[in-house]
């Protein structure tokens, strides 16, 4: 994580237009604008590796995960990130000690982004006790908090006023730090998200709302779900008296610069911003998505995975600027297959939960075995 | 009688009561164009058009409460939660608007509203997608709720619900949209059936076992191990109602066995199963030769494991167990 | 009620500066600017005169009804509507057979604006089945459906998913006709009301949501409740590309002048609107609120009472104008005050419902003795 | 010893906590500079400044989302509810976020946060504001409830529920906040009654009268009236807890007495006194000679009408019938 340095400061801070792959190509620096940030000239070559590590990780844990959901492996849904993979490392990459991530139910991306293994996060798909929610809570409930890492959550929005109460408790604790709380375009309907706007206005809380704007919720496109400023879903924040800004999420250097707008007047004003990403998933709303072809055409998928895949313009920004080599580059990715891989075979090999399982960590009191989790009768199975 | 799918009833009754009354109108997420996430509604938007086949944002508070204030107008909303667990993002309008508008009102207003979608576990969703809050809105005089277990039982249910003046809360679920069962033919007539009462789906002189959802094809289940290995003839009562409850259809049955099983998939603590055995031990306190026992789902939030998540549900071991243990 | 006119349209009307008594009084119509608003060119000297009425009887019977409660003829809370007369009477001598009423638990004024009589408003207060809502309701719970009117709800916030939903039964119906939908600056910090602002730009519902700023929700005062843009709480609007405006509250013209546009943008368009219309309550949140005189000073009160106060400048407008005199507004109140006490001494004679009556208005169905309301058990007394 | 205000043993209550341990803060609609609807936080504000008691706007999903967010971080908030009547617009943050995040999370992640309020009728408020949600919380496995009837139990619940690493619903009462009682002196010692822990009210030996919150007035008061008046001697169990529950206290109470009423404002349907009863003819099944019998509100929703509400509540002389149609 890199060493926070404070940038400048812009009131209301509204990134430049899309660039496409083409138009970025235009700019002096291979990486576009936003490369020459101060945030991003501060970036290592190691971080920028580390960064396009982890982009591919993702890229492929998602993808050896549907073979085995589609193998019948796992059980529920599986929302895959795929696509959306710059969206998550990027932001996450600014992250220092105290600031603190949550989201909702796609969050595969988000788990590696901070760090979890991938042995833990399979296994969870697979049910398994070795997961990192020993198999309680599944693919939309992953959870690292010794990675400030709080989910995972599976009810659209419901995560927003934890993810403001985590800045609540930083403001609380006097520690210089956010949280960024991360949601869908679908989600920004949510009475819990306009409540949790207010209130982070209210008490000046370092809350930055992420919109990762992919277009769609489930079938439905964004226009057919919402009415929002001609700012985008982002300037909704006006409302509320809320800095906002809204940028594409392809590039790392973009979303990198953009966010830590917004961190840093969370750490240095103690403001929430909001930010809309814009960003796309590649694949169904779930494996389960019956309809994932039909309700967009092939064409546009198409299109985008052509002409604004983040795994492909990180790769050729870092191979462009010369930090990383084409030989690298497929070493990293080759790791990351095999990675995913064993983590499979790891997730595979170990044993489900026992039926006793089952009743342990509901209540905190009883599985420490403390006076008041051994008073009264907790469960009442019959 | 031919024989359809459960989901296809459900769109059966929606598909009959759109076409006799003009004021039936469908409101989801993903009910029109997507055809409904579980594809209940499949093909009524193309059918029926934008006006009476509405998709929403995700808001179910807003769009809830915005069926209770249409229906307060003579409007018959529809409404379908993707899973009856979004519930907790809409109680509000739930319990508060839809069910207590007439009393307020001394009255005045009825509130003919329809909320419809499936409620229950066994799909490895976790403990925020596997609520099963029949009892909880059972609890809240106003409201009615019923929990149809076979093709039939919902479609019949679901026109009456939809007919009905009050609000009622129709529970389904994703583990039998895909079951097969005879449904009468619409040519034959309107498939009604009523509210408050309840079907007993087999009949048996030992012991009741007492279900409703998905539970009762587990009872049946089990009735038929119990007679089998076991020489137990067991009767399973369907309440598919839970309120207006038919507490008759409970109380002959037990004069008859004296002894029940109530089986539940709802948390032990309060739920449907609770109420049963409360009226039962009152009602019928002296045809009992058993205490009432129950299977419930085991009291944790619900697991996701795939590999235990049917160990913590009902099924027909734990109900046979269950029944021999008193039996 | 007056013939419904189209008037210009404008797209984002924002009413001009509040104006207080003195001000008004430079502009030439004694009315102030409002007056010549077409819809006001059109209100008849009759129709002038019976909104003095309306207001004069809501004045006078909120103070009976304070009298009694304090005489202990009341159960739970009374919420006085004294000082925001203005608002519920202009907004509501607008609406046609089409437009529907709704707002939250200070009702008095909305139920005795569009015709409830005293009597039965009077008899709920005292919870007598007489009562509009035969006791059952409360001073929270008013409703006639028969006018157009769908309460008083007690839930702050709760009731704008509802107004939503007239307006969306009028147009499913094609009726031409709109919702106005009234809350307070404290609800706007509710989830259901956001929601149904996006469900309302989204489906271009004749919904007009009238938020009343009486500056305070019980005892915080707005600052401390929200969080808004610079045009204030119907500025909010814009998050969901809804048109707004807002006003002063104290002169029925203005009143009239701003709903009207947002009422002809209702009927012509089907387009919703978010008002703001700024009045002040004089009495504690409710007659329970002890500490009614801590949270805002007596000057503050008294200065909005001597140069604000609806009803007194209502009544000096239509003095000034010609169309009432000092004796005929005397008289109007004085009936106003006999018809109070009347109600009062109706309510007071007027029984209680009986124990049975507990169990009645629960299920139509079982009111209505129908079939299905005869299936089953439908309740569970022990 | 010392008697005191209900109120302000709550008050008490949080103001020790605040100076034992400075990661509790108090958050809610007015509950700081206008000293708290009901006066429960009285002085709190100006004693302990603007960090430690925290006015909110009207958003309660907002503010008990946030609450559980800054509990797993490790503050421990204490959440005024106005009323508990208003739980319908929080309820996902309340029975999904708060009592399934440590189950989500595999024992990761806990919640140690404490929501309080008034839930009761009784006081001519109508049927959104009459709500009574013990037994509707408790059916939620990771979540703990209490109802406590006396100062000296409300002070002793509410530090015990702050101290708790789980989350603790402390259920008050607008009727109770004005009554007094002993409550022992902060000097000699930290009061503290744990949950899980039942309160014999008062010994008897011919039937049991089960009860918490208010209704425990109730029930000492039909104690009376039966010992007086038809020479019944009538024990009285104060539950205070509804989970964890004391089922040993209320056994060991009917293996004596033999028989039993409950005594619950909840409606009838489901509810804290079904799933008494269930336990009852469960697990003391031949300790009883009568069916359990319950005194619960009418089942219709809360009248506003004071000339009939407490008609409509169990009160001593519905008890008194109850107990002499069995005794
Ligand atoms: C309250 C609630 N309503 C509905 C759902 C079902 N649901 C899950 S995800 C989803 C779409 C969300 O879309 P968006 O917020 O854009 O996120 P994305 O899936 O695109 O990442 C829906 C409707 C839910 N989980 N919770
Ligand atoms: C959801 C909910 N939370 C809290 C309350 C308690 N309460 C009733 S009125 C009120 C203040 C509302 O203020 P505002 O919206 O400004 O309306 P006003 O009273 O000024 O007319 C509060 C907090 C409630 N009834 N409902
Ligand atoms: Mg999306
Ligand atoms: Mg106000």
């Amino acid at each position: 994580m890199p060493a926070k340095k404070k940038s400048a400061a812009k009131k209301k801070q509204k990134s430049s237009p899309a660039k496409s792959r083409n138009e970025a190509d235009k700019t002096s620096h291979p990486g576009g604008p936003h490369a020459e940030a101060e945030i991003n000239r501060s970036f290592s070559d190691e971080q920028k590796v580390e960064t396009f590590r982890t982009m591919a990780r993702i890229r492929r844990f998602e993808q050896i995960s549907l073979k085995h959901y589609n193998a019948g492996k796992m059980g529920g849904f599986l929302h895959l990130y795929i696509g959306q993979e710059s969206v998550a490392v990027g932001t996450i990459s600014l992250c220092g000690d105290h600031d603190h991530i949550i989201t909702a139910y796609r969050d595969h991306g988000h788990a590696l982004a901070v760090g979890m293994g991938m042995n833990e996060c399979m296994a969870e798909l697979f049910g398994k006790s070795t997961g990192c929610s020993k198999g309680k809570g599944g693919s939309m409930h992953y959870f690292a908090p010794d990675k400030n890492f709080w989910g995972g959550h599976g009810i659209v929005g419901g995560q927003t006023p934890l993810g403001l109460g985590l800045a609540y408790g930083l403001k609380y604790k006097d520690l210089k730090g956010c949280s960024l709380t991360f949601l869908g375009d679908g989600a920004i309907n949510q009475g819990a998200f306009h409540e949790s706007l207010n209130l982070a206005g209210l008490f000046d809380l370092p809350a930055i709302f992420i919109i990762e704007n992919n277009g769609y919720s489930m079938g439905t496109s964004q226009k057919r779900s919402s009415v929002y400023p001609p700012g985008g879903l982002a300037q909704r924040a006006e409302a509320y008296g809320i800095d906002w800004a809204s940028c594409m999420g392809e590039n790392v250097y973009e979303v990198r610069a953009v966010t830590w707008e917004a961190m840093r007047r969370a750490h240095e004003e103690s403001r929430p911003t909001v930010l809309e990403i814009n960003t796309y998933r590649y694949y169904g709303h779930s494996v389960a998505d019956a309809n994932a072809k039909k309700y967009r055409s092939k064409e546009e998928v198409e299109k985008y995975q052509r002409e604004h895949d983040p795994v492909q313009i990180w790769r050729e920004i870092l191979i462009a600027e010369g930090v990383l080599s084409e030989e690298k580059a497929n070493k990293i990715d080759q790791e990351a297959k095999d990675e995913a891989n064993a983590a499979a075979k790891f997730a595979e090999e170990s044993p489900y939960p026992t039926v006793d399982d089952i009743m342990t960590d509901v209540y905190e009191e009883v599985d420490s075995g403390s006076e008041a989790g051994r008073t009264g009768t907790h469960f009442f199975n019959t | 009688m031919r024989s359809i799918l459960y989901r296809h009833a459900i769109r059966e009754a929606l598909d009959e009561e759109l076409a006799r009354d003009d004021n039936v109108v469908i409101l989801g997420e993903e009910v029109a164009q997507y055809n409904g996430a579980y594809k209940v509604t499949e093909g009524l938007w193309k059918k029926w058009g934008d006006k009476r086949v509405v998709d929403t944002p995700i808001s179910e508070a807003g769009f809830i409460g915005m069926g209770v204030g249409a229906s307060m107008l003579g409007v018959r909303p529809v409404m379908e939660l993707m899973f009856w667990s979004f519930h907790s993002v809409a109680f509000d309008q739930l319990v508060n608007n839809a069910a207590f508008v007439r009393y307020m009102s001394g009255g005045l207003i009825h509130c003919p509203i329809v909320v419809r979608g499936p409620a229950n576990g066994g799909t490895n969703v976790g403990a925020t997608h596997s609520h099963t809050p029949e009892g909880l809105f059972a609890s809240f005089p106003g409201l009615k709720v019923c929990s149809p277990a076979t093709p039939a039982d919902v479609k019949g249910l679901m026109k009456t619900a939809i007919r009905d003046n009050d609000p009622v809360y129709v529970m389904e679920n994703t583990l039998l949209y895909g079951t097969e069962g005879p449904v009468p033919d619409p040519e034959d007539g309107d498939h009604l059936v009523p509210l408050g009462v309840a079907d007993v789906k087999r009949e048996g002189d030992d012991i009741t076992l007492i279900a409703h959802g998905r539970s009762v094809l587990h009872a049946l289940k089990a009735a038929e191990i119990l007679d089998h290995d076991h020489d137990i003839d067991a009767e399973v009562i369907d309440l598919r109602s839970i309120r207006p409850l038919d507490e008759d259809a409970i109380l002959d049955s037990v004069a008859h066995t004296n002894r029940a099983v109530v089986i539940d998939e709802s948390k032990p603590f309060c739920g449907v199963s609770a109420m049963i055995c409360t009226l039962l031990q009152e009602k019928a306190f002296d045809d009992l030769d058993a205490p009432i026992l129950r299977v419930n789902s085991l009291d944790a939030p619900s697991i996701y494991s795939p590999g235990v998540e049917n160990d913590q549900l009902p099924n027909p071991q734990r109900i046979v167990d269950k029944v021999l243990s008193i039996a």
